[in-house]
């Protein structure tokens, strides 16, 4: 059994929705995850499944005017919607830290890096100026800045990618939070640079005793570096469990679909996987029955449950709909 | 077999409905139909054209400025002058009616020269780039640094057999700069973009990709900064004819109208001479700014969009 | 033996920095630094690197869209450096490039007809009816339905786009396509459809590609022979085996330890072995770059693999390690 | 930066070279000459003749421009054709006029047009937004000379709040009394043109901000957990004011041409006025000094836009 306090956020029945045209449309539809202490969920799905929706919701950074959300995410008891801005911004930096995926945008252009992370401290800390300096320069050497002392009066223009990169983190971790979300950290990355800047989440995470979520469409991604898997598709989690599982015991057919179309089959002659359709926009998805089922056609619409819940179907693996059970792909029918 | 196959494929897709990314003229009616306040300043657009063109037709301008002392300064409805006299005795509604044409008409012909003009250098300049570019930037750069407004009028001075046409090369002298860094602006951003390389490597001309593959993506633009820059050229000549060095003092203007209201005296006394130019101008400036500024924000939503 | 379709030599491409009060050219970027490659008849060649190797610099040098600062680049006997023989040849009508950004490189405000054709009309004289069946034609091939010639980029998605794109590349049924990062905007699941449909196409038309990537995934899935370049230059040359199964250019080793691998089972292993190698990258700079940093010539190890070795030992070194291995 | 600002001056140097031979080729299409006026006219005309030739007036003209630039050198702006006094003395008192009205215009239109584009940016499309574009649309459509006859008619003739013409009153004494009189003359007309002035610095700022708001940085400072206001503040206003710091010079340049309306329309003795009574005059000496400060005026306006923005802007400051 777990300890209470290993549970660091539990997120309920989360929906939240977008004005489009006057109307609301869910781009997160019933998100139950939870995250626990030292424990890195990545949650995994191709663009515009809602997986970056989750991390705004989180951490409250959303068009309050055209956005809805609902349901319960749940820290220490401290329900985060609908939490009042002065106190939401007590926790934001300083509980919850945020990482995003393009490094250069997510930087001031017009100020110095090192005022930048100082920043967060002067929010969040008792520190005097010059404490919150000393303490930039350790968080600078934590995340591996070749040159603290210089990096911290330059500007974003003046440093690579992965620097970057370190920066932002820093920032993120200045306050060592507990949660930590990393929305595609590595996606704008030279790889030889993900593999560093993943490490470098694993060290701080391993060291500040936190949770991470990773977000990302990067499966290999998600293979090295998560702890718990999130599969999304369609604003819904089609499938949940341990990474182990979620690669060598796949079930949903999404999850089977997404893992064959990987160019990385031994055999490179063969054709990849392809799979049927495209993704609806979110005014036309839809909102009854399996939203997978359009791109998997040869299977029985009787196949699917008329009101997909998510089925434990081993302890800790969580499955959407019950047509996995008669799934197979095409080319397994012809064959035989 | 596989002919008629062919050609019933294609008999096919022509029923089927496409929708296209708007031509700008169709951006232009749909978006002034849709906003009831650009409708309303595009139908008055209309009927000031219809007043000055249309009814400069009935007039013939060497009677319209003829001096017919004996009858200076008539007040509004009175002898038959609807809107008086001038100093000359010449009826101020006709004036009004010459004049407004006039300085649309100048408008119009400073925007023509300066948009082509315009258009050309900058998608010269921005599709070239390196020295080309350099070596323009440096011209515009520096006829926008000539203190435009004294210049004009020295010209105006200086100039022998001084006519309108003359105005319109005077003002055109520092008109199209502003357009033509706009537009160099806007092709430098396309040029980086992979259709022109991909148009580059489907074997067209310099001169094809210029004009069939970034004219047409500019097209929108170009109508927006027409419409805007009408307007403006229209101010220049009517201040211009303010001052007292715009059109020649035979070819009646808004501004020379306006001018009146230079003398205190007139101010107060024959506001007939200056309001009704005044109110006309106001119209037509504030008609076509609001047309152009419609016109805008629709172009700014396509851009969102796409 | 393929029959070679292209070949470079020497290809220098620079730009100058230009610095100092006077901003005098003060030095130049070598974004391409004395690279030679030969690209066979119907085979994929991969060119792998990441962001500012000079991957892009290259292909497009080879479409001929970038000028040259030195070296040649032979087709048909003829150096195409020059536009002038690129003219002469209609050399574009047989050497063809597919984008990265799949609405960037279609004109949004031209139909997919109008797209397509454009090399159609360049290059060949067509009547209209014939034009159009070739069209239709092509869109079959990519899969595309045929109501789409009417239509405008911005109605399709980035798949689709992407397919049209490939489209216009094969109109003029070219003998060697520069595939630039083609599927690396795209999601997984459409990146396998427009993989197999290049691989079709390929087998079909006996077209050559140059598929240019930094994903060494998909080059693997894609490619016979392949190149690695860092800083402008190549760092190692050979077949997919060479490559995947015995690389000997540490900056290669280090590229392929850094691809995630789905194999949960294995990866703190794998974790281990990439920062070992990240770790020896690190401590052998010396030893594998040049006092300024610039990679080694190229030298043989094998018939068709080339590393840019710096010293004898190393390769007697490596060259055991290979036996033993 | 001091290298940069550095080149910048340097290029203004043919730029000023280019301006000095254009306005003296402008100079000499003018009729008349520094004689024109000054002599008896029953003067015997080879005497005249020989006059000119001393003067240097048949001489080449690369010979004339170098000893024209040469008397500007000595600050010599040559001698009024009506007044026969040095135009530089002239135009000093008009300048000083000038220099006071555009001093006022700017510091109204500043203290107008940043408040206006901080409410409209701040609420981007609600109603103090579309008020302001409103405000935005009338100062940007309406010719400047039309907004001046307005608005003298309205609040000078009609309200009778505000003098109609001159610079002081004649009636002023004292060293208060002056400056209140002249505070007074020149309160109104610099309000009418800091107004019609605002339009493009209101619309940059607003766009600035628009922008700015949703930029992804502006999303991580609010992931810290700095406050609403502070992120305003501090990020989003700050990076938009860098564009509007360095529309200073280029508003000057704005000013100066538009110094000739507001003038006329005040009867202010300023440069502008100055400028078009030297051309109902035919004084082509004063005009050609005119042109000439104006052209080198809007340069430095020019030059001070290009400087404060390399001051500003890190990008351009770190090279």
């Amino acid at each position: 059994m777990e300890k209470q306090s290993d549970l660091l956020l539990d997120i309920q029945h989360l929906h939240t929705a977008y004005r489009l045209n006057g109307k609301f449309y869910d781009a997160a539809d019933d998100i139950n995850l939870t995250l626990k202490r030292n424990e890195i969920l990545s949650i995994v799905g191709e663009s515009g499944c809602g997986k970056s929706t989750i991390a705004s919701s989180i951490i409250g950074l959303y068009d309050h005017k055209n956005t809805k959300v609902t349901g319960d995410i749940l820290y220490n008891e401290l329900n985060l919607v609908g939490l009042n801005e002065s106190l939401f911004d007590k926790i934001r930096g300083n509980k919850i830290g945020m990482i995003f995926q393009d490094p250069l945008a997510s930087l001031n252009p017009l100020m110095r890096v090192g005022d930048q992370v100082a920043e967060t401290l002067y929010y969040h800390t008792d520190m005097d100026e010059k404490e919150r300096h000393a303490r930039v320069i350790e968080l600078f050497n934590q995340v591996g800045m070749p040159k603290p002392e210089e990096t911290y009066a330059m500007y974003p223009f003046e440093l690579s990618g992965g620097l970057r990169q370190r920066v932002v983190i820093a920032m993120a971790v200045a306050c060592k939070p507990e949660i930590i979300i990393a929305d595609e950290p590595t996606t704008a990355l030279d790889v030889t640079i993900q593999a560093q800047i993943l490490d470098l989440l694993e060290d701080i995470q391993k060291q500040s005793q936190s949770g991470i979520i990773l977000i990302t469409h990067d499966l290999g991604v998600v293979a090295e570096t998560a702890d718990e898997v999130a599969v999304m598709y369609g604003g819904q989690i089609v499938e949940k469990a341990d990474v182990k599982t979620i690669f060598e015991h796949p079930l949903h057919p999404y999850t089977r679909s997404l893992l064959n179309s990987m160019p990385q089959s031994e055999d490179e002659e063969e054709d990849l996987h392809v799979i049927q359709g495209t993704v609806p926009s979110l005014q036309n998805m839809p909102r009854k029955g399996d939203r997978f089922a359009a791109r998997i056609p040869w299977i029985p619409a009787s196949a699917h449950e008329e009101n997909p819940v998510m089925h434990e179907v081993e302890p800790g693996h969580w499955v959407r709909c019950t047509c996995w059970k008669t799934f197979h792909f095409q080319d397994e029918v012809s064959g035989e | 077999m596989l002919k008629k196959n062919k050609t019933t494929s294609t008999e096919k897709a022509k029923k089927v409905q496409v929708s296209p990314p708007a031509s700008s003229f169709r951006v232009v009616v749909r978006e002034v139909v849709k906003d009831k306040k650009a409708l309303t300043a595009f139908i008055v657009i209309v009927l000031i054209l219809l007043l000055t063109f249309g009814g400069s037709l009935f007039l013939k301008s060497d009677k319209v400025t003829e001096a017919n002392i004996i009858e200076a300064y008539t007040g509004w409805f009175t002898d038959g002058h609807i809107l008086g006299t001038d100093d000359g005795g010449r009826d101020v509604l006709n004036l009004l009616i010459m004049g407004g044409r006039n300085s649309i008409l100048i408008g119009l012909g400073v925007t023509a020269v300066c948009e082509t003009v315009g258009l050309i250098v900058g998608l010269v300049s921005g599709y070239y780039g390196g020295y080309i570019d350099a070596v323009i930037m440096r011209i515009v750069d520096f006829v926008q640094v000539l203190p435009a407004t004294p210049i004009e009028i020295v010209l105006v001075t200086v100039i022998p057999h001084y006519s309108p046409v003359t105005l319109v090369w005077i003002i055109s002298i520092f008109g199209w700069t502003g357009t033509a860094r706009y537009f160099r602006a806007f092709v430098l951003s396309q040029r980086g973009r992979d259709y022109v390389l991909a148009s580059k490597t489907s074997g067209s001309s310099d001169l094809k990709i210029m004009f069939r593959e970034v004219l047409p993506n500019i097209g929108s633009m170009l109508i927006i900064d027409v419409v805007l820059t009408i307007a403006g050229n229209i101010g220049i000549e009517t201040s211009l004819s303010f001052i007292g060095y715009g059109l020649p003092p035979t070819v009646p203007s808004l501004g020379t109208l306006i001018g009146f209201a230079n003398d205190p005296v007139n101010v107060v006394n024959r506001p007939w001479l200056w309001l009704p130019a005044t109110i006309l101008l106001l119209a037509i400036s504030l008609s076509i700014n609001y047309v152009g500024r419609a016109l805008q924000r629709a172009g700014d939503a396509r851009q969102r969009e796409s | 033996m393929a029959k070679e379709i292209i070949e470079v030599k020497n290809l220098k491409v620079h730009y100058p920095i230009r610095s100092g009060f006077w901003n005098r050219i003060t030095d130049y970027v070598r974004a391409v630094d004395d690279i030679s490659i030969t690209i066979n008849e119907g085979e994929t060649y991969g060119l792998i690197g990441e962001s500012g190797s000079g991957k892009s610099t290259t292909g497009k040098a080879i479409v001929g869209v970038e000028p040259v600062t030195s070296g040649s680049i032979m087709y048909k006997g003829v150096d195409i450096t020059k536009s002038k023989s690129r003219h002469r040849l209609n050399y574009n009508k047989d050497v063809q490039m597919i984008f990265q950004d799949s609405l960037s490189s279609l004109n949004p405000r031209k139909r997919i007809e109008d797209i397509i054709a454009e090399p159609i009309r360049n290059f060949e004289n067509l009547t209209t009816d014939q034009e159009r069946d070739r069209v239709q034609e092509l869109l079959d091939i990519v899969g595309m339905p045929s109501d789409s010639i009417y239509k405008y980029p911005h109605e399709f998605s980035g798949g689709q786009r992407q397919r049209i794109g490939v489209a216009r590349a094969v109109a003029t049924n070219p003998r060697l396509v520069v595939a630039d990062e083609p599927t690396s905007a795209l999601d997984l699941s459409v990146q396998a459809q427009v993989l197999n449909f290049m691989k079709h196409i390929q087998q079909q038309y006996n077209i050559a590609y140059l598929f240019i990537s930094h994903d060494l995934g998909v080059v693997k899935h894609m490619s016979e022979n392949l190149a690695i370049m860092h800083r402008g230059r190549l760092v190692e040359i050979g077949s997919r085996e060479d490559i995947y199964q015995h690389p000997m250019h540490i900056y290669t080793k280090r590229l392929l330890s850094a691809i995630p691998q789905v194999d949960v089972e294995h990866r703190d292993e794998h974790k281990k072995h990439r920062q070992e190698v990240e770790q020896e990258f690190q401590n052998d700079q010396s030893k594998w770059y040049d006092k300024d940093g610039r990679v080694f010539p190229l030298k043989h190890v094998s018939d068709n693999h080339l590393v840019a070795l710096p010293e004898k030992e190393i390769i007697e070194e490596e060259t055991n390690d290979k036996e033993g291995a | 930066m001091w290298k940069t600002v550095l080149r910048r001056v340097l290029i203004m140097i043919p730029q000023l070279i280019i301006l000095s031979i254009l306005v003296f080729f402008l100079a000499k299409m003018m009729p008349g000459d520094p004689f024109t006026g000054q002599i008896n006219p029953n003067t015997d005309p080879k005497q005249l003749e020989a006059l000119k030739r001393a003067a240097g007036l048949y001489d080449p003209a690369p010979v004339q421009y170098a000893r024209w630039v040469g008397n500007i050198f000595k600050g010599d702006l040559g001698t009024s054709y009506i007044q026969h006094v040095p135009v530089t003395s002239l135009i000093a008192d008009r300048a000083l006029n000038t220099f006071w009205l555009s001093l006022l215009t700017t510091i109204i239109s500043y203290s107008i047009s940043i408040p206006l584009g901080v409410i409209a940016g701040k609420h981007q499309d609600e109603w103090q937004d579309q008020a302001v574009q409103i405000f935005n649309y009338v100062t940007f459509a309406i010719p400047a000379f039309v907004f001046y006859i307005l608005g003298i008619w309205l609040f000078c003739f009609l309200l009778g709040w505000f003098p109609i013409s001159g610079s002081v009153s004649p009636n002023a004494s004292g060293f208060w009394g002056t400056l209140g009189s002249q505070l007074y003359h020149i309160i109104f007309p610099a309000i009418l043109s800091a107004v019609i002035t605002t339009t493009g610095i209101v619309q940059y700022l607003r766009t600035g901000i628009v922008d700015n708001k949703v930029e992804d940085y502006v999303r991580t400072a609010h992931s810290k957990g700095v406050p609403e206001n502070v992120v305003f503040n501090k990020h989003i206003l700050r990076n938009s004011l860098l564009p509007i710091a360095s529309s200073f010079g280029t508003v000057i340049t704005g000013l100066l041409s538009g110094s000739m309306i507001i003038e006329t329309v005040f009867s202010y003795p300023g440069m502008g006025k100055l400028f078009l009574d030297s051309i109902q005059q035919r004084d082509y000496t004063t005009l050609t000094a005119l042109i000439l400060i104006f052209g080198f005026l809007t340069l430095l306006g020019n030059l001070l836009s290009d400087i404060i923005m390399s001051i500003v802007d890190p990008r351009i400051r770190i090279k």
